[in-house]
């Protein structure tokens, strides 16, 4: 027994943390909100982090990857969720990459290499992001891989101006169609999902704590208030229980875990739930510049109130828990 | 105990719904903190003067009915009942006027009200500063004694739509000696006067209707002086008194937003389980809490008792039972709660998260929840400052 | 259009509370909790309150009754909760009297005089209180009025040691039966313990703020604590906004509203949701002082444990709301 | 990571449930909180120690089996999964005991672990006073030097079971011109000595441990003196660590307590909605939540971290989930919940009820959640003080 990650998972996430404080400042977040209509054109954050092996991680070393799993990816996911990383990772590095690779997908090489993301679609619900070059759409229990290009997109607008979405409609053909096990791959979603989440709860809990610590109020720093310094304590509960649920779905993951699924769904209502509270309690502790968009925060809340109800919501998670639980 | 409205107050009621059918416009309008939308919105105010529905509970002269408080409560729930727009001048005619008519001058009355009731003039409310929000007495925007006014110097900030507006009324510090709450001064000063700058800044929501405002030796009159000179904290707490009690937030507003919540409900019941439809059980129970609560309070104001301190009771209540509606309708609504603006598959036009957003500030304006918390605590309870 | 009490009934009130708070001290109810196997003897206050006119109040004058309302019944049960009463009144008075009124009962002469008492038991939940003279029993529909001593009573424990609970087994006979409409008798019942309940949780947060700034900790009183006064605040807020929709019911019972259920429903949840807060909040502001049963704090909080499920819990209220809205 | 036992835990694991499902009373016995409850209890103690499973963690010398922290962690799951008695020895073994191996001379190792083991001497907790609860440092309890050792006058309250105990540990001002936190002493002191009077006061749950314990010149040896003259507060801090992290509380209890709600509600299907079930299912997430926390917790424990001011998350966690599992069983019950002890109808011989008061305690013992979330959000979080 064992809980903590290896010296090699710590130095890779410490690795891809420095990157990412250097080459990932709000600007870019910024930047991917600015230019409404295409894709942020700058991808050479992406390209570093193929570069590390990072988008290739869960892909075997024989296909160009690094054969790692969930949980090695689990730390790097948290730090993409730290800066709102606005790339694909969940939907190309957890998701795609290992269909791809199962199937034997031609497409994996550059994938891997960083030349070409991929966005992920179900039947059931029509909106999917489409800033990648790539769309892997299931239909009828199958995976389809399309160009994006070559689906018809009608855009919606999210309350996160940094991913563009669309409704979109397609023919599957069976020549576009790959073999996968798509319950595996939704629950990587959900845990890498969740692993953003908890990075993205740590951003406003680290941010909400510098502001409270040097705003004054009442002739003292707002962080001297028992009222403040409680619901950051609560955030800090949420997130600090969280995260380990978040990792040991990973494992579970890694492991085949009969209670994988279960494991999951227990991830991403810790996670969101955590998530949602930082934003609440962020918000409310910052007061009225939180409330502007030149401040940078709004991107991390919207951001979270986005990916809290994508993969499936709280309560949904719960209930797929409730079931295991025959309640 | 009667808790039946009267003939008149039906009759009110009736012609009321009557006018807001008719003209209430089909299509909402762009929201009001945008540049497009106040200027729809202010020819709204125009259009509800012009009815005389704009002021119902001032005096005729000002363009009001002197409706009672009953009436001006029936006017609300018809008004949020009908889906009719956001008030523009709600800065102006529910928080300025109220002081107005307690503290103004005869000569100020005459020159403010009836343009404010119009819309023709719009009032941008001038409290927080860079390091003064809920606590007000930290301001440090100043006036200095000139011949015939003051020299204004500082920065008003989160002055809400205050982009679009025409005046500006808040508190300076006419006696820098003078510590926290006094020394402070109520002035009123228009925005395009010289040495005033406006910047707009956008908002959480993508409206761009918030303002910082910049004094560099604006000469305000000493005509526009509200109440005394060092005077202005008490005239102050007045205002934020309004603002958190009756009647900037009426109960038909959060009878008309549970409502909407049951309609959304309706609308999609296979996404309604037991845990939603009990939450909006609750909430509904909630807004009735504060409707009759509100009725309680009402006749309280009518007996002449002041309502003081449990205001911040009331703020407290409307702000986080309206976070707690949009959540509801947000977790009802899933994936899809994202989708806002001009999505096709945005529900209700993305208003759920718009008005998500929009709630979570009521528990940070007009003094944060923390702050009435305290209020309470002291004011009412008589818990120990420290 | 007015929200607000006559001044017969604010008068008759404050007449009310005058005599408890001199005859209902703390070791009234303390003394309940003592002799655990009989009634309390000392009826000297139920028969004040009787000659007062409270017991018979819901009764027409014709039968001795003062021929008023749930409405003008409402202060004085509030003023009963704050005391944390034993007496059944709210079984008595609220529910018993119009039911014997109605059905021209003569045991209703005997119990208007204070000279005897009545507790009221369903056939869904054998478990009745059995300190009283008479049992108003339902079966199959209809009312029956029973000797207490007449029945098969297997004693109960309740927390609430000041109550006498039994299970009891009976035969409804012909001859007992009385007319009368259980489902209004249910409403006024669940109006009068809401009161009751706003009454105890008021009591609880006094007594928690009188504690609180006078109990010294950390150099200053606990009551200077921002997390304390929040507590506080919230339970002011619940219990104030609690108070009107438990008379607004009453009202509603007394003018035939149509909606009078929902509105005594709502009053239940509402009215049972503050005190149970009161309790919370109350006991944690205070510390170990209130978990002993030396302090009297504890028979107020289980009074409320036990008297917030009585009538229908919370929830089983807010069902009926739901079940109103078709929700 | 690695998420499985191996096979000496395994073995170890199914040593301990073979033995509990042979041991363990077919009946619940009365509370240890009770007078002839807490001597059933002893003499459990006195049947668990004869099978060294009193104290499992220690070393062998002192009746203990040298376990690893997981086998402890095995051990408390699996005692508290046979619904095994509670520890009336818990203020001994779980808080006094560490703090002997740490800071006790070899001669008061010797002269008190193997008597506490057996459950013979039975240690009460001194720390509360009527003036200082969570607030320790207004101890007012004082012993002055004599020769030989102390004297000791004033008064100690809240002493669970206390009534019932041998020997009392606690801190005494030894000098008092220290201000607070200084000039404390911890001392060990036996409850029949000359000037020690012990008073029981019962308990909201009606169990009659409570105690409070005066000190009228009561001597008290050099022998009993742990750690350091006036060095005491060092020395009680590691001991409110301990109680509020992991040793009182470990997560087998909440396991087990959810697993009982689920049996519950198993058991009353007709009384669990859609809510219930899903307050059920969020319950025993946090459950696992707390369980994979102290997996973490452990494991950071032996790589030598400390765990210091985080402990306070866990204390608030496990008190607050405990009050949250009890509260929806007697949402379950409805009105059945009120019954208790030896009700015919009492669901449980009234357990949840009785649970619940208990669970109750947790957020206000061994220093009130408030005092937990100031340490979390000034030690954690780095918050200014004041």
């Amino acid at each position: 027994m064992r809980f903590a990650f290896t010296e090699d998972q710590l130095l890779f996430t410490s690795a891809v943390a420095d990157l990412l404080a250097d080459k990932y400042p709000a600007e870019r977040v910024r930047a991917a909100w600015d230019t409404p209509t295409e894709a942020p054109d700058d991808r050479s954050v992406w390209q570093q982090l193929a570069d590390m092996g990072v988008v290739g991680l869960l892909a075997p070393e024989s296909t160009g990857g690094m054969g790692l799993g969930a949980l090695d990816l689990h730390g790097l996911l948290v730090e993409s969720g730290r800066v709102a990383m606005t790339e694909p990772i969940v939907e190309t590095a957890a998701v795609a990459v290992p269909v791809l690779a199962a199937a034997g997908h031609s497409a994996l090489a550059s994938v891997i290499a960083g030349e070409q993301t991929v966005a992920v679609g179900f039947a059931d619900d029509p909106v999917v992001r489409v800033d990648t070059d790539l769309l892997l759409l299931e239909h009828g229990g199958t995976w389809y891989l399309a160009e994006t290009a070559a689906v018809t997109a009608t855009p919606q607008t999210s309350v996160d101006g940094s991913r563009r979405l669309a409704s979109i409609e397609w023919t599957p053909t069976p020549g576009h169609a790959l073999p996968g096990d798509i319950a595996a791959a939704r629950d990587r979603a959900i845990v890498a999902q969740s692993a953003q989440l908890v990075g993205l709860a740590r951003h406003l809990l680290d941010e909400t704590v510098a502001y409270v610590q040097v705003r004054e109020q009442f002739g003292k720093p707002v962080g001297a208030q028992q009222a403040i310094k409680h619901k950051l304590a609560d955030v800090l509960l949420a997130v600090d229980y969280a995260g380990p649920m978040v990792a040991r779905a990973a494992h579970s993951i890694d492991e085949g875990d009969p209670d994988a699924s279960v494991h999951a769904s227990m991830a991403k209502c810790s996670a969101a739930d955590a998530a949602k509270l930082a934003v609440r309690h962020g918000l409310q502790s910052h007061g009225a510049i939180a409330y502007t968009v030149e401040y940078d925060l709004h991107m991390w809340m919207k951001r979270v109130w986005a990916l809290a109800a994508q993969w499936g919501t709280s309560a949904e998670h719960r209930d797929r828990v409730r079931q295991h639980l025959g309640l | 105990m009667d808790l039946t409205w009267n003939a008149d107050e039906d009759q009110f009621r009736s012609e009321v719904r009557t006018w807001l059918a008719e003209n209430v416009p089909a299509e909402p309008l762009p929201s009001g903190d945008t540049e497009v939308g106040f200027r729809l919105h202010q020819q709204w105010e125009k259009t509800l003067f012009d009815s005389r529905y704009s002021v119902v509970s001032w005096p005729e002269q000002y363009g009001g009915r002197g409706a009672s408080l009953w009436q001006w409560l029936i006017f609300e729930e018809e008004y949020y009942r009908a889906g009719a727009p956001q008030r523009v001048s709600q800065n102006g005619i529910f928080l300025l006027a109220p002081i107005l008519f307690e503290f103004g001058t005869e000569a100020q009355k005459q020159r403010y009200l009836l343009p404010m009731a119009e819309g023709i003039e719009q009032w941008g409310q001038g409290w927080s500063e860079p390091n003064a929000g809920s606590d007000l007495a930290g301001i440090k925007s100043h006036a200095t004694k000139v011949d015939g006014g003051w020299r204004v110097n500082g920065q008003k900030t989160w002055t809400t739509r205050g982009a679009f507006c025409t005046h500006l009324f808040g508190l300076f510090r006419t006696d820098p000696d003078q510590e926290r709450h006094r020394g402070l001064t109520y002035l009123m000063t228009p925005l395009d006067a010289d040495g005033v700058t406006v910047r707009g800044v956008a908002r959480l929501d993508g409206d761009e209707g918030f303002a910082e405002v910049f004094f560099e030796d604006a000469f305000v009159s000493d005509d526009d002086v509200l109440g005394g000179v060092d005077e202005g904290w008490a005239v102050a707490m007045a205002t934020t008194s309004s603002e958190r009690g009756l009647t900037l937030r009426s109960p038909g507003r959060f009878v008309a937003a549970v409502e909407r919540l049951r309609g959304l409900a309706a609308r999609y019941p296979e996404a309604v389980d037991a845990r939603i439809a009990d939450a909006i059980t609750q909430a509904w129970i909630d807004a009735q809490a504060y409707q009759v609560s509100t009725l309680r309070t009402v006749t309280k104001m009518l007996d002449g008792e002041s309502v003081g301190a449990e205001s911040s009771l009331n703020k407290i209540f409307w702000s986080e039972m309206d976070v707690r509606i949009h959540e509801i309708a947000l977790e009802l609504l899933g994936a899809r709660g994202e989708l806002i603006d001009d999505s096709p598959d945005a529900v209700d036009a993305g208003g759920w998260m718009k008005g998500f957003q929009f709630a979570l500030s009521g528990p940070i304006y007009a003094g944060t929840n923390e702050i009435q918390r305290n209020i309470v605590s002291e004011r009412v309870l008589g818990l120990p400052r420290r």
